[in-house]
C-alpha cells in the first residue's frame, strides 16, 4: 500500500538514507531504534511535513512525494499529543473536518461516532490542559482518526507515558488497529512495545533500515550485532567455525569450542538465548551436545526470574526461576554446569 | 555563615540602588508640583490636546506595524533562509540610531526632495509638519518591541502544533490563523503595548518631522526651554500619570504577564 | 496549490515593506551625503568631539548600570518575591516615560533644588550641563535593555547548575561568581551592547539635562534648527556610521549572535 | 546514619507529606515512585538546597535540617547530570574541591585517584558538550565522589539513557558502591532498576512514604493495591474472607471462591503471581487447593516469555514458557484449567 524507495533526508545532525519500505494494507508496522537516529523524520517525510532530497514516496501506486501534506489523508500523533492548547476537546477532534470545510451535522455525526468509539463523551467541553496521559491520547487519536485518513503515523505515542498507563493504552492501541484496520506506522525505541504491536518491524539504525521482518524472526535471528544488542538479546558472541569431523563447532578468542549447526564459515557471531540455557550440579548427560563448567559470578533478581552470570571462560546469562534458585541453593562463587543444545545456538 | 549573609547584603543593596534610581525621578516628577496645577494645566487645550495627539498617532504607529510586522516576525521565527541574523540585526537598528539621525533620515525619504515623497506629496499625503509624520518617527523607533516580542512568541509555539494541524488538513494559511495566531495572542498584545507606549515616549525623531502639531514630549522642551522647569514640569507629570494609568489598565485588562517561571 | 502560494505571496511582501521601511532611510541618509563633504564634516572639531563625548557618556552608563542591573537581574531570575511583578514593570518604565520627561524628572531629583543634587554637589559633582548629568539621562533610558537581557539569560541557566554547585560545597557567592556568571557572559555582553547603542541615541532626556557640552545627537539637532536637512543630514550620516561600524565589529568580536533555535 | 522526621515542604503542584526514614550506614536505599510524586524534592530537602516547612533530618545523630547545602558534605547527581557546560571534564571533577581552596597539588592527587576508579583519564581536557550519556554519568558520579561525601545522592541517574546503555551503567553503580560503600539514596520510578540495586526500598506515593522493606519483601508482599499495580505486580483483586470449617476463602464480587491462608477477616487484597499457576486442559490432581477452568482471551508475546489472559470469571494473567505454548497448542478461544496453590495467595 505504501511504498518507499530511496528516500533521502540530509540535516544538521544526522541523515535519513535511501530508506526502502513496503507496507501492505491494514498493517501495524512498527519502526524501532535508538533515540536521535531520524525516526521522527522519517514519519515526518511520510507526512509530506519535510521534503525529502531524493526518493520517491507512493500510496496505492500513486506518488505523492510532492503532494503537500494536507492533501495526502494522513492522521498523525506526536509523542506529546500536540493538543492545540487553544481549543477544548471537541474543537480540537473537528479540527481536521472544519478546516475540510464540513457541513456542522456532518461534524457532530462525525464527533458521536469518534467520540463513542473513544469513550471520551465525558471530555469534551474540557480543557485540553487538564487532561491526564492517557486521555490525551485517547483525544489526540480521535483528532486524528475523525477523517477517515488512509494511514495513521504514530510518532513515540507510549514513551510519555507511566509504566502502568502504558501497558494499558498499548492494549487500547492494539484493540483500534484490529477494529478500524487502518494501515498504520508506529516509530518508538522500546523492543517490548513493537513485540506486543506490531505485524511487522524494521529496524533503523543511523538512519538506515537495517532490518525488516516479524517480531519474532528479528528476535530470534537479528541479522546483525547492532540489532541483537538493541532488542536486547543477551550472549552475543564471536568466534570463527571450526570443522571436525561432521561436526561444526565455533572457537571464541579464549579457546572455548561450541558446537553449532550452521552452513557458514570464518568470523561468526553467536547468539545463546539465556532461556535456553539448562543449569545442573552434575553434568547433564543429554541429546545436548554443550555442557561447560563455570562459577556463578552474579545474581540478579528480575521481575519475573532470576538473571544468573556463570563464568565459563566467557559470561554467560542464564535465566531461571526464583523457584529453582531456591531448591538447587545457587549462590554467588557456586560452581554449576551449563548446558545447551547445538541447535539453540544462532548463528550469523 | 557571616560571608554568606554579606554576600546577599551587598548584591540587594545594589539592586535596590538600581531600583530606586527609576522610581526616584518618576516619583518626584509626579509628586512635585500640586495637585491644583495639574488640574488647571490639564485644562489647558493645548496641553489635553497634545496628550490626544501622541495617544493617536502611536496607536496608528502601532496598527501599521502589525500589518507589515507580524508577517515579517512570523517568517523570521520559522523559515531560515541565509542572511536571516542580518535582517535580525536591521530590525534592531532602529533602538541604536540615534533619534534626531531617525528624524532627519526620515526627513530625506519622505520629504518631497525625494521621489518616495514627491509620489505620496502627489498623492495627497505629506509628512512634513504633519500628523503623518509623527506616526512615520514612532513607528520607526518603536517597532522593534513589537517585532521581536511577536518573533519570540512564534518561537515558543511548538512547531509540531503547526505541522498537526497541515497533517489534519490545513492550508498553510489556515495553520497560521486557526494555530500560529491565536496561540501567539499574548505576545502579540504585550508587543503591541510596548510598542505603542514607546511611540508615546519619542521626542528627537518626532521633533524634527513636525515640531507642530505638538506632541507631548515636544510640547514639554517647548515650555521648558521657553519658561524653564517650574513650567514644564506640570506636564511632564500629566504625560507620565496618563501614559502610566493607560499602560497598567491595559496590562491588566490583557491579563496576566507573561507568568514568571517555576523552577 | 495556488491558494498556497497566494498566502506566501502576501505574506513575504508585507515582511519585504517592513523591511524596506526601516532600511531605505538608513541607506538614504547614509549616501546622501557626498564622501568629501562627509570627511571634512569629521574633521571638524565640533563633530568628532561630540562623538567621542557620546560615546564616553554611554559607556559610563552602561557599566554603572552593569554593577547595579546584574545583581538586580539575578534576584529577579531566581527569587519568588510578593510585588515582583511589579518590580518587573517599573524596569520597564524608562521605555515609556517619554523622553523629554526623563529630562526633567532627572533634573527635579539631581538638581541644586532637591536634596538629593545638593548633597551630590556638596560633593563635588554636579549634572546639569555636565558629562554626569548626560550619564544620567543615558542610564535611565537605556538600562531595561541589559537588565532585561541580563534577567532571561540567568533564567535560562537551569537553576539545578547553581545547585550542584552549591552540593559540591560552594558558598551562594561562589556559585554565583564560577557558575551563574560565566554561564550568561553571553547575555551580559549583548545586553551591554544594546544599552550603550540605545545610549548614544538618546536625545530628549540628554538635551534637557545638559545642552552642552553637546552630544551627537544635539548637535545634528542644532544644525537642524539652524542651518537646516543639508547642513544636519552629514552629522547624522557620519554618527549612524560609526554607531554602525562599533556595534557590528562588537557583535562579531562577541562571536556568533545568540544561535538561531533549531526546529 | 541518616534519619529523616516528619520532613514536611508544601509547594505549588504537590506536597511532600511527614516523611520518615531511616537509612543505615553503607546502605543502597532506593526511594521509587512514579514521575511527578516530589522524588527530586525530597533529595532536595534531604541536600539542604530546599528548606523544609517542618521536620528535622539528623546525620549521625547530628542535626542539620538548618545547615546550608555546602556544609553537609554531601554528593548529589541529577536526572540529566548538570555537568558545567562552561568547564571542561577536568574542571567539572576538581570543581568541589577547588571551591573548598584545597590546594593544586592534593586537587591533582585526587583528581588521579578518581579518574582511575571511573576510567576516564582519557576525557580529561574534552569539553563536556561533546560526552556520551554513559561519559556524562561517570564524570558526573567522579565530580560528586571526589570530595569523599558522606552520601551520595542520585536522581533518577539512568532515566535518560537509552536500555543498552542503561543496563551496562546499572551494572557499573552496583559495582561503584560495592567498592566505595558510600550510603546512597537514588531514587527511580523505575522498579526492575529498584530491584537490581537497592538493598531496601521505599516507596512514594503522593508525597507519602507508604513502604518500605526489602526489594523482595516489596514485590512479594505489597502493603497496598497502589504499591501492587505500580511494582507491576498482576492478578490483584478484592474480596471478602470466608470461613468454611477448617478452609479458609476469599470471595470475590462475582462469587468466585479462592482457597486462601490468612488470619485477616472482612474485606482483603489478594495477589496471585502469574508465575505461581499451572495452565492443562485436564484438572490437575494435586495437593494445590485452587482449580478453575476458563478460556484463554489474549495471547502477547513478552521478551523471555509468553502471557495469557484467562477469563476465569476474573481475567487472570499467567505466564508460560514460549515453549510451552507450543507443546500445548495453545490459541486464543481454548479452555484450559488453572491452578493453584492457597498458600501461593498473597492477602493483604
Amino acid at each position: 500500500m505504501i511504498k518507499i524507495h530511496g528516500l533521502t533526508k540530509r540535516l544538521k545532525d544526522f541523515n535519513i538514507e535511501d530508506i526502502d519500505l513496503d507496507i501492505k494494507e491494514k498493517e501495524y508496522f512498527v519502526i524501532l531504534g535508538p533515540t536521535g537516529t531520524g525516526k521522527t523524520v522519517l514519519l515526518e517525510l511520510i507526512a509530506g511535513l519535510v521534503c525529502p532530497d531524493r526518493g520517491n514516496i507512493f500510496f496505492n501506486g500513486e506518488e505523492l512525494t510532492e503532494l503537500p501534506p494536507e492533501e495526502r489523508n494522513i492522521g498523525m500523533v506526536y509523542q506529546d499529543y500536540m493538543l492545540f492548547p487553544h481549543l477544548n476537546v471537541k474543537e480540537n477532534i473537528t479540527f481536521g473536518l472544519k478546516v475540510r470545510g464540513v457541513k456542522r451535522e456532518e461534524r457532530e455525526r462525525a464527533l458521536k461516532k469518534i467520540v463513542r468509539l473513544f469513550r471520551i463523551e465525558h471530555l469534551l467541553t474540557r480543557d485540553v490542559k487538564n487532561l491526564s496521559g492517557g486521555e490525551q491520547q485517547r483525544v489526540a487519536l480521535a483528532r486524528a482518526l475523525i477523517t477517515a485518513p488512509r494511514i495513521l503515523l504514530l510518532d513515540e505515542p507510549l514513551s510519555a507515558l507511566d509504566p502502568g498507563t502504558k501497558e494499558q493504552l498499548q492494549e487500547n492501541l492494539k484493540e483500534l488497529h484490529e477494529r478500524l484496520e487502518t494501515t498504520t506506522i508506529h516509530i518508538t525505541h522500546d523492543f517490548n512495545e513493537a513485540l506486543a504491536l506490531a505485524d511487522r518491524i524494521a529496524i533503523m539504525h543511523n538512519g538506515k533500515i537495517v532490518q525488516t521482518g516479524k517480531p519474532e524472526g528479528i528476535f530470534k535471528q537479528p541479522n546483525s550485532s547492532f540489532v541483537a544488542e538493541f532488542v536486547g538479546v543477551k550472549n552475543i558472541f564471536r568466534g570463527r567455525v571450526l570443522v571436525e569431523g561432521e561436526d561444526k563447532y565455533v572457537e571464541l578468542n579464549n579457546g572455548l569450542k561450541i558446537a553449532v549447526i550452521t552452513d557458514r564459515e570464518g568470523w561468526v557471531n553467536l547468539i545463546v538465548r539465556p532461556e535456553d540455557i539448562f543449569i545442573s550440579y552434575e553434568p547433564f548427560l543429554s541429546s545436548a551436545r554443550n555442557c561447560f563448567s563455570g562459577e556463578v559470578v552474579n545474581i540478579r533478581n528480575r521481575l519475573s526470574m532470576v538473571e544468573l552470570t556463570v563464568d565459563i571462560g566467557v559470561e554467560l546469562i542464564v535465566y531461571i526461576t526464583g523457584h529453582s534458585l531456591k531448591e538447587m541453593g545457587i549462590t554467588r562463587g557456586k560452581r554449576v554446569f551449563v548446558t545447551f543444545k547445538a541447535s539453540a545456538v544462532h548463528v550469523f | 555563615m557571616i560571608k554568606r549573609a554579606w554576600f546577599q547584603f551587598i548584591f540587594s543593596l545594589l539592586a535596590v540602588l538600581m531600583l530606586i534610581f527609576i522610581a526616584a525621578p518618576i516619583i518626584r516628577l509626579v509628586t512635585g508640583s500640586s495637585p491644583e496645577v495639574i488640574i488647571s494645566t490639564v485644562k489647558e487645550k493645548e496641553v489635553y490636546s497634545s496628550i490626544l495627539l501622541t495617544f493617536k498617532a502611536s496607536l496608528v504607529a502601532t496598527l501599521i506595524s502589525l500589518l507589515l510586522g507580524i508577517p515579517l516576525a512570523y517568517l523570521l521565527a520559522r523559515v531560515d533562509f541565509p542572511g536571516k541574523v542580518l535582517i535580525e540585526g536591521v530590525i534592531d537598528l532602529p533602538v541604536i540610531i540615534p533619534h534626531t539621525a531617525v528624524g532627519i533620515a526620515l526627513l530625506m525619504v519622505f520629504g518631497r526632495r525625494f521621489w518616495a515623497g514627491r509620489i505620496f506629496s502627489y498623492l495627497g499625503v505629506d509628512f512634513i509638519g504633519e500628523f503623518n509624520g509623527i506616526v512615520l518617527a514612532m513607528m520607526f523607533v518603536s517597532l522593534p518591541f513589537l517585532v521581536n516580542e511577536v518573533k519570540e512568541g512564534f518561537r515558543g509555539i511548538d512547531i509540531k502544533l503547526e505541522r498537526v494541524a497541515r497533517s489534519l488538513g490545513a492550508s498553510p494559511a489556515q495553520a497560521f490563523f486557526r494555530v500560529a495566531l491565536p496561540l501567539n495572542k499574548e505576545h502579540i498584545l504585550s508587543g503591541s503595548l510596548m510598542m505603542w507606549a514607546r511611540g508615546l515616549s519619542e521626542f528627537g525623531a518626532v521633533v524634527i518631522m513636525a515640531y507642530h502639531p505638538m506632541t507631548a514630549p515636544v510640547l514639554i522642551f517647548e515650555r521648558f526651554t521657553s519658561f524653564g522647569l517650574k513650567y514644564s514640569s506640570p506636564v511632564a507629570a500629566i504625560m507620565v500619570l496618563t501614559s502610566l494609568l493607560v499602560f497598567i489598565a491595559l496590562r491588566l485588562f490583557n491579563g496576566k504577564e507573561k507568568g514568571i517561571k517555576d523552577d
